[in-house]
């Protein structure tokens, strides 16, 4: 499966999560997005943002009360709890924003 | 794999109320074997448990959390980045052993995260006052 | 007593899984339970139903399975270190199945001994 | 505190390392390849003998016997065991550490 992203084919797998991590872009993204069902917003971005950070800085996609905490700590308490980023991303963080921001898939480990 | 979906997961925790001393003895280098990698794994997968994590690091696996890694050349993944995360998963008691750092020239300030550098025989009482030793 | 025993090797390049099975084996003789197996690093290639050993060498994968039949030990397989090797649910040996890291850490809280045998 | 050891000493550190850091009264039980460390005569012997005075050290029977190697060779003080012997010492010792 690939997506057509100006003019260029980014491959994912049968899930929705890209195959090569270096190709992904905000086209892409919004892509993803339509396919989960999820309208991007500022917060969603703000969301996925901070996932890629994230993953760049530490190789790894945070657990979910991990990055609940991490969100506190830089966007406010009100936006770092389940409640929000479920409202966000209805079927998890872990996997839908995860796949949106163009991490690599849950193993169901970590 | 509905198995996968039993776990305490990412938003559930392991409810058990036993809080057990587990400790991660690392003795491998990272990158010439997968051990490093997959124990850290593990050690990520205990933050859910709330058990008491340690992790030691002796013999060549200090060189696992040595500064200034850049395996992009041997195509590998650059994990020692994960070490700095295991803060934000309250996993803070890193020890490693000063002896062996002494062996392998190495002081403090090549470690790229806080670790608290202890004598071999301090060490070996750590380790004697555990619940559960794993290993690679 | 209750045992845990976690295995870090594969069927061949290291006597580890043997050991592991040994001590198994010895330690269910004497009356305690092995409540559970986890089988990480290349220990995951022990789970592989396509293993094909000549007649006359030990069949490990078989050798699991019966005591996990008989004795009702819970043989469990990573399932990104299975991932990563090709074990998956379609190559998987009957009398294994496969989870989360989280079943490692879960019997070493619930065991009262937890073993390692690696390379 | 029950360590076992899988490496033979010529090879590789375990053994040294798990010298170093076994206490007054733990046990150690050497398994696999590290049995080829429990026989007189070799230049780690020394090493092993003083520990066999300081903790109890085994060494796994089949382990010596798949190898040749001959139990009225072995350090004096060092005693053999087989698996069951193994699950009993698991049993005496609440924290076992593999030295791999």
């Amino acid at each position: 499966m690939a997506y057509e992203v100006n003019g260029k084919s980014i491959e994912v797998d049968e899930e929705g999560y890209i195959i090569n991590l270096d190709e992904w872009n905000e086209d892409l993204a919004g892509m993803l997005a339509e396919s989960e069902g999820v309208n991007m917003t500022p917060e969603h971005w703000e969301v996925v943002n901070f996932l890629r950070e994230y993953y760049a800085e530490y190789q790894i996609a945070p657990a979910v009360r991990v990055l609940t905490k991490a969100i506190t700590k830089k966007l406010g308490a009100e936006k770092g709890n389940n409640k929000y980023l479920y409202e966000l991303f209805p079927y998890g963080p872990a996997k839908q924003a995860c796949k949106i921001a163009g991490l690599p898939k849950p193993t169901g480990c970590v | 794999m509905s198995e996968v979906m039993d776990l305490p997961g990412d938003d559930e925790e392991y409810a058990s109320g036993v809080v057990k001393k587990f400790m991660f003895v690392n003795r491998k280098a990272p990158h010439g074997s997968i051990y490093a990698l997959e124990v850290l794994e593990m050690v990520l997968i205990s933050a859910a448990f709330d058990q008491d994590v340690h992790l030691a690091f002796i013999d060549d696996g200090m060189y696992q959390i040595v500064k200034g890694q850049d395996p992009t050349g041997i195509n590998q993944k650059n994990f020692s980045k994960t070490f700095r995360a295991l803060d934000g998963y309250d996993i803070e008691k890193l020890y490693v052993e000063r002896e062996g750092m002494e062996e392998r020239g190495l002081t403090e300030d090549d470690f790229l995260v806080d670790v608290e550098v202890i004598s071999q025989a301090e060490m070996a009482e750590l380790m004697n006052g555990m619940d559960v030793v794993l290993s690679a | 007593m209750k045992f845990g025993i976690l295995v870090n090797e594969g069927p061949y390049n290291h006597q580890a899984v043997d050991s592991a099975y040994q001590f198994a084996k010895a330690a269910i003789a004497k009356g305690h339970t092995v409540s559970r197996v986890f089988f990480y690093y290349d220990g995951v290639h022990n789970a592989n139903k396509l293993l094909e050993a000549p007649q006359d060498e030990r069949q490990i994968g078989k050798l699991w399975a019966e005591m996990a039949k008989e004795h009702g030990v819970d043989l469990v397989v990573c399932v990104a270190a299975g991932l990563r090797r090709g074990l998956k649910e379609e190559t998987l040996a009957e009398g294994f199945r496969i989870s989360g890291l989280g079943q490692l850490i879960e019997v070493g809280i619930q065991a009262d001994r937890m073993m390692t045998f690696g390379d | 505190m029950l360590h076992t050891v899988n490496k033979s000493p010529f090879e590789r550190n375990a053994l040294a390392s798990c010298l170093a850091h076994a206490t007054d009264g733990a046990a150690i039980l050497l398994i696999e390849d590290a049995v080829y460390g429990a026989t007189k005569g070799t230049s780690v012997a020394a090493k092993v003998e003083a520990a066999a005075a300081k903790c109890k050290v085994f060494v796994l029977g089949p382990d010596l016997a798949a190898r040749g190697m001959s139990e009225d060779k072995l350090i004096d003080g060092i005693t053999v065991v087989d698996y069951e012997g193994f699950v009993d010492l698991t049993v005496e010792h609440s924290v076992v550490q593999a030295w791999l």
